[in-house]
């Protein structure tokens, strides 16, 4: 059985007096793809800010067998987790280089230049625009860009959240593809929140459902995918 | 007879089209359910109806008077009322102040008036006897005189329907309404809002991504993707609807 | 022709000080979209710094103005760790009491200290007339106040995009979620605004009040700061080459509308306000600032 | 939990309002006559004056502080320019007074509805301008105020910068036995001595006149807030404070009541400048900088932001602790030469810091949860229309 990178037990996270998630179980293994789906509104988004420590949460968050569930966003960076957040959160104001650099900003190594150049082989059209104020990319491009930076800090694992949120079906297939291209060269482990299932299943290893901030099902992607329980959690049938 | 008639509407923001050609009526006393996967302009349209937004084409009428004439802080009057997909109460007022300024447009005092006293406690008592008798009827009697701030978050919904209630609308929106509600209080929710519709004579606009709350109270549901309409019918065909089914779960890449 | 092109340099050198307390307000700003109501009153206690350094410690006049720069750094990151950084950025409210408090308070401890009788401070340029220009007179005064900008937007331009603190701080200027999610420290890098904010404001009123037309005292800066917010609000707020424009366009404004449009000399200040009003209603995000997007 | 529960609308509740209410009359009618002279109180012998005159400064304060309650701490617009108003009103009463010898009440009739429409006109700017920006442009508008006075248009009316001197007094009617209340004090036992000694003298008198009836006028001004806040009018700017948006949605006018707030506000600036002026004999423009706002904003949040009783906590804070921070001038183990500088500024200053940290209702929310810990006050029943159907 490979290690497990991340281990999740008993996970209730909310907003204020809004509880979303009401104790949910799961793990990412070393080198899978993980998605969560679920409608909206079911706590998927909530559930990548509560390991990523963005929000208060209580449960046990375990990386690489080390706790994390009391460290802070920032330094939960610095153990290896990237989070690309809903939305790219981009620095627009920042040139498309500079949003890089942010990516890099906790390694202290002489590489970062080189990773910079490597990432403007893999998306040319960052390269073109390495001068332009993020804000000004297309959304699609902003998402290259998104997952370029969180991966600049050579994460060990990388969250993303809802990739496809807003963007033209080709565009998404793209990004979808580039993702399996990343977890197969780079080794990246990646944790997977997505709406749209039979994309997000298409590169998965294994998913979850989750809804109304209670686990649903789990399983194999390739049996999840025939399942009928997307259905029911996603329409109410 | 269609209390609400939305006709081609159209919104943009900046170069993004948030809704375009979206046509559906509610017919008096129904309860319309709305939903579409994130994204699809379910809140930009509950936010032209109480024109926040203007569109930038198409009409709606309601009740039989062109809405887009009426400015933003009239809606009321005509009978349109909304709770908020986040709760937007008056957090540092009291849950029957909350409640009794609901009654803004149907009460008459002034700053003049109040000042001077005149016909003030008249008017406060009055207020306050159908606050307190609409939040009895929704169970939250014992909470009138507290404070919002600190209550529990499905006690604050409960005050947020309310406040509209006291409006005497004839159109409900509901926004998300069971967001961060647990099983058994969306069970309860669906009851609230059946009760509510034959007690107070309401038609309502349903917004939620709740799927059994929804399909459980909708008398029809319109379904939205990209800002388009996909699908309008009965619960039961919408969610057999292939292109809902694509739309929701998407399509293999 | 000759008095309108005076007043143009007198306006020149009012406006360099302007600017550099807007720079230090935008710095602030930028990060934290707040507004430091005590900026002047830092500055001014930073100017006493300076001169106690170069009267009483026999410091290099340009070694004071240094060193007075780093210590009211150093007084603005510990009061931004103490008073700012307890409360959530998002609500202004207290934190435009605590400034205000901080005004107060910094104010009367400068009254206390030193007193309120007005000062003479080292020379820190040369001094008397550099040129004659068709019969008015451009002095060193002037010349080295604007140069002195130039070297501040410089310095400033070179550390926020040279420096890992300053890629840090303009990242977190520009999404602070996501510079958090790059494992950038928020507190720090903020404190690191409010310390360049505070030397930069300290060598504003060193520059100003090195004029040989004016002195030191507390009350220096407390209509200091209404030209500045002015200044920067033209600019936009978040805009340091815009707080430069805009601190010269208010010196100017106030050097011209006084003798021209017939305000009187005490109305000068209205001048500024006027400018402050109709900037905030008609473009509120300044001429070279970020248009706030706000959403439903 | 209270050790007393008192329901409203019942007979023990009245009694305790009433006992209040008359503890309160008592306390004004007792200072009225206790401070007429120049009440001190000796601590480490440092004198803390007391006078009446320095309480009716701060009753102008505390109305003044009332109308930043109406627009900053009810409809939650940050304004820094109540002190233009006060100092307008002030301004407007005197020259009335001084150069047409108007009755200093009936200035009123000018400077109320004046105030009121120049807080409408700075109201406007306040629809687009938000939060900070507004505190801003106020406290720009408050800067200007003082060289305005000295606009040579206005000198005639102003008299610049020596400032406008009126002279008009506020006597007694002949009816009016202050001397034989004071008398009568003084003979009771015990307490007497502290009631001064032998007739009062005019100028004795035409203190605790004045304090009266600018206690009423106040004592007015706050029940006219009172009524407004629980009201429709005083519930809507509540909201407008709360949520704008939602605000909006209940038919709320958005433009209409931040702009009337405005008014209300401003003119009860005006008011008070007019009991500021009629105490003190005198408007001065150095009086009314931009420091009066940032103090009228000092005792607005030391007092309690949104409470009545933090603007009479405020008006006492603001003109009692300066003038005693400088009439401390000995402490043990503090330099003298420390105390004889700005001390009012530094301890308002710090004070402010410390409550925004230990106390952010301010004073009056500490002296609540002491005050919950005997009395707990219950809203009366509110009884159910019979047709309404009662769910459990």
């Amino acid at each position: 059985m490979t290690s497990r990178v991340l281990d999740v037990k008993n996970l209730h996270a909310g907003y204020g007096p809004i509880a979303v998630l009401h104790g949910l179980d799961f793990h990412v293994s070393e080198g899978e793809i993980v998605v969560i789906l679920g409608a909206n509104g079911a706590g998927k988004t909530t559930t990548l800010r509560a390991v990523s420590g963005m929000i208060e949460r209580t449960g046990s968050i375990e990386l690489r067998g080390n706790s994390i569930a009391a460290t802070k966003a920032p330094d939960i960076v610095r153990a290896g987790v990237a989070h690309v957040p809903q939305g790219r959160g981009t620095l627009p104001e920042l040139s498309v280089e500079d949003n890089l650099r942010v990516g890099a900003y906790i390694r202290n190594d002489n590489e970062v230049n080189a990773d910079i150049d490597q990432w403007f082989e893999v998306y040319p059209v960052l390269g073109q625009r390495r001068d332009q104020r993020a804000g000004s990319l297309s959304g699609g491009e902003q998402q290259m860009l998104a997952v370029a930076r969180a991966l600049m800090s050579r994460p060990s694992l990388l969250l993303l959240d809802e990739p496809s949120l807003g963007l033209a079906p080709i565009i998404v297939s793209e990004l979808f593809a580039r993702f399996a291209e990343i977890n197969r060269d780079l080794g990246t482990t990646m944790l997977v929140v997505e709406q749209n299932a039979q994309l997000a299943l298409g590169i998965a290893d294994r998913g979850y459902v989750i809804e109304s901030g209670e686990m649903f099902a789990e399983g194999p992607a390739d049996q999840l995918i025939n399942d009928d329980s997307i259905r029911r959690a996603y329409l109410g049938v | 007879m269609a209390l609400l008639e939305v006709n081609d509407v159209e919104v943009r923001f900046g170069g993004i089209v948030a809704l375009s050609g979206l046509t559906f009526d509610i017919d008096k006393g129904q309860i319309c359910g709305l939903i579409g996967p994130n994204g699809a302009g379910k809140t930009t349209m509950f936010n032209v109806i109480s024109r926040i937004y203007d569109p930038t084409a198409g009409t709606l009428r309601f009740d039989g008077q062109d809405l887009l004439t009426t400015p933003p802080h009239l809606i009321s009057k005509t009978g349109i009322f909304r709770t908020f997909q986040n709760l937007a109460l008056w957090e540092n007022m009291s849950v029957i102040e909350n409640v009794m300024a609901g009654a803004h447009v149907r009460s008459k005092q002034n700053f003049v008036t109040a000042m001077l006293n005149i016909g003030r406690k008249g008017e406060e008592r009055r207020l306050a006897g159908e606050a307190f008798a609409i939040l009895s009827d929704l169970g939250l009697g014992d909470v009138a005189f507290k404070q919002c701030a600190g209550l529990p978050y499905g006690t604050l919904k409960r005050i947020e329907l309310a406040r509209c209630l006291i409006g005497k609308p004839k159109l409900l929106m509901l926004d998300e309404p069971a967001t961060g509600l647990t099983h058994s209080e969306v069970g309860e929710l669906s009851k609230v809002i059946e009760k509510v519709r034959t007690d107070y004579d309401l038609t309502i606009l349903l917004v939620e991504h709740h799927m059994g709350l929804v399909m459980g109270v909708s008398d029809k549901v319109v379904v939205l993707d990209f800002g388009r309409k996909i699908a309008e019918g009965l619960p039961n065909e919408v969610q057999e609807n292939p292109a809902v089914i694509s739309a929701y779960l998407g399509a293999p890449a | 022709m000759d008095l309108f092109l005076q007043r143009i340099f007198d306006g020149l050198s009012n406006g360099a000080t302007y600017a550099l307390l807007a720079m230090a307000l935008v710095m602030i700003f930028k990060a934290t979209t707040l507004i430091n109501f005590a900026q002047g009153e830092f500055a001014m206690f930073g100017g006493f710094i300076v001169l106690v350094l170069a009267t009483e410690q026999g410091i290099p006049m340009w070694g004071a103005v240094v060193l007075g720069m780093l210590i009211s750094a150093v007084l603005a990151a510990v009061i931004e760790r103490t008073l700012i950084r307890p409360f959530d950025p998002a609500d202004h409210l207290p934190l435009v009491i605590i400034t205000l408090g901080l005004f107060l308070a910094i104010n009367a401890i400068a009254g206390i200290v030193w007193r309120f009788d007005p000062r003479a401070f080292p020379e820190l340029f040369p001094s008397g007339k550099a040129f004659n220009i068709a019969g008015a007179t451009l002095s060193w005064y002037t010349i080295f106040t604007l140069i002195t900008i130039l070297v501040v937007a410089g310095g400033l331009t070179l550390l926020l995009n040279k420096t890992k603190i300053g890629l840090a701080f303009r990242a977190v200027s520009s999404n602070l979620e996501s510079s958090e999610l790059a494992g950038i420290k928020v507190g720090p890098t903020l404190q690191f605004g409010w310390a360049i904010a505070a030397a930069v404001g300290t060598l504003g009123v060193a520059v100003f009040v090195a004029s040989p037309f004016r002195q030191l005292e507390p009350q220096v800066m407390v209509t200091g700061l209404i030209f500045a917010v002015s200044a920067a609000a033209l600019g936009g707020l978040d805009s340091l080459g815009g707080a430069i424009l805009g601190g010269l366009a208010i010196g100017l404004v106030q050097s011209i509308a006084v003798p021209y449009l017939g305000v009187p000399t005490e109305l000068s200040l209205l001048a500024a306000v006027v400018v402050l009003l109709l900037v905030l209603l008609f473009k509120p995000s300044g001429l070279f600032g970020t248009p706030q997007v706000e959403r439903v | 939990m209270g050790k007393f529960q008192l329901t409203k609308g019942t007979s023990a509740y009245t009694i305790y309002k009433w006992a209040g209410i008359v503890l309160l009359l008592l306390i004004v009618f007792i200072a009225a006559f206790a401070f007429n002279d120049t009440g001190k109180i000796s601590v480490l012998d440092n004198d803390y004056k007391i006078g009446l005159t320095r309480i009716t400064k701060a009753i102008s304060f505390m109305v003044a502080i009332l109308g930043l309650q109406v627009v900053a701490g009810f409809t939650g617009q940050l304004s820094l320019g109540q002190g233009f108003f006060f100092g307008t009103g002030a301004y407007m009463s005197a020259y009335l007074v001084a150069d047409h010898q108007w009755p200093w009440f009936l200035t009123l009739v000018v400077v109320v509805p004046a105030c009121f429409v120049m807080g409408l006109l700075f109201g406007i700017p306040a629809l687009k301008i938000k939060g900070l920006y507004l505190a801003l442009v106020t406290l720009g508008l408050a800067a200007i105020f003082p060289s305005l006075i000295l606009l040579d248009v206005l000198e005639p009316y102003t008299n610049g910068a020596a400032g406008k001197i009126v002279d008009s007094d506020l006597l007694p009617p002949e009816w009016m036995p202050l001397d034989g209340i004071s008398t009568g004090l003084q003979r009771i036992p015990l307490v007497g001595r502290y009631f001064g000694d032998g007739d009062l003298s005019n100028k004795q008198e035409q203190r605790i006149w004045t304090f009266f009836l600018m206690a009423i006028l106040a004592a007015i001004c706050f029940k006219m807030v009172s009524n407004l806040v629980s009201s429709r009018p005083g519930r809507a700017i509540r909201a407008v404070r709360d949520n704008e948006t939602s605000a909006a949605v209940n038919g709320i006018g958005l433009s209409y009541h931040k702009t009337m707030s405005f008014g209300v506000a401003s003119a009860l600036g005006g008011v008070g400048g007019m009991i500021y002026v009629a105490e003190l004999g005198i408007a001065s423009q150095g009086d009314f900088t931009q420091l009066l706002s940032i103090l009228f904003i000092v005792g607005l949040v030391v007092g309690g932001v949104g409470t009545l009783s933090g603007a009479v906590i405020g008006g006492l804070v603001i003109a009692f602790v300066p003038e005693w921070a400088s009439s401390t001038q000995n402490l043990p183990g503090v330099p003298e030469r420390w105390l004889d500088g700005p001390t009012g500024g530094f301890i308002l200053g710090i004070g402010l810091i410390v409550l925004t940290f230990v106390l952010p209702g301010g004073i009056i929310s500490g002296v609540r949860k002491l005050k919950a810990r005997v009395v707990q006050v219950l809203p009366a029943p509110i009884p159910l229309p019979e047709a309404a159907s009662v769910e459990t």
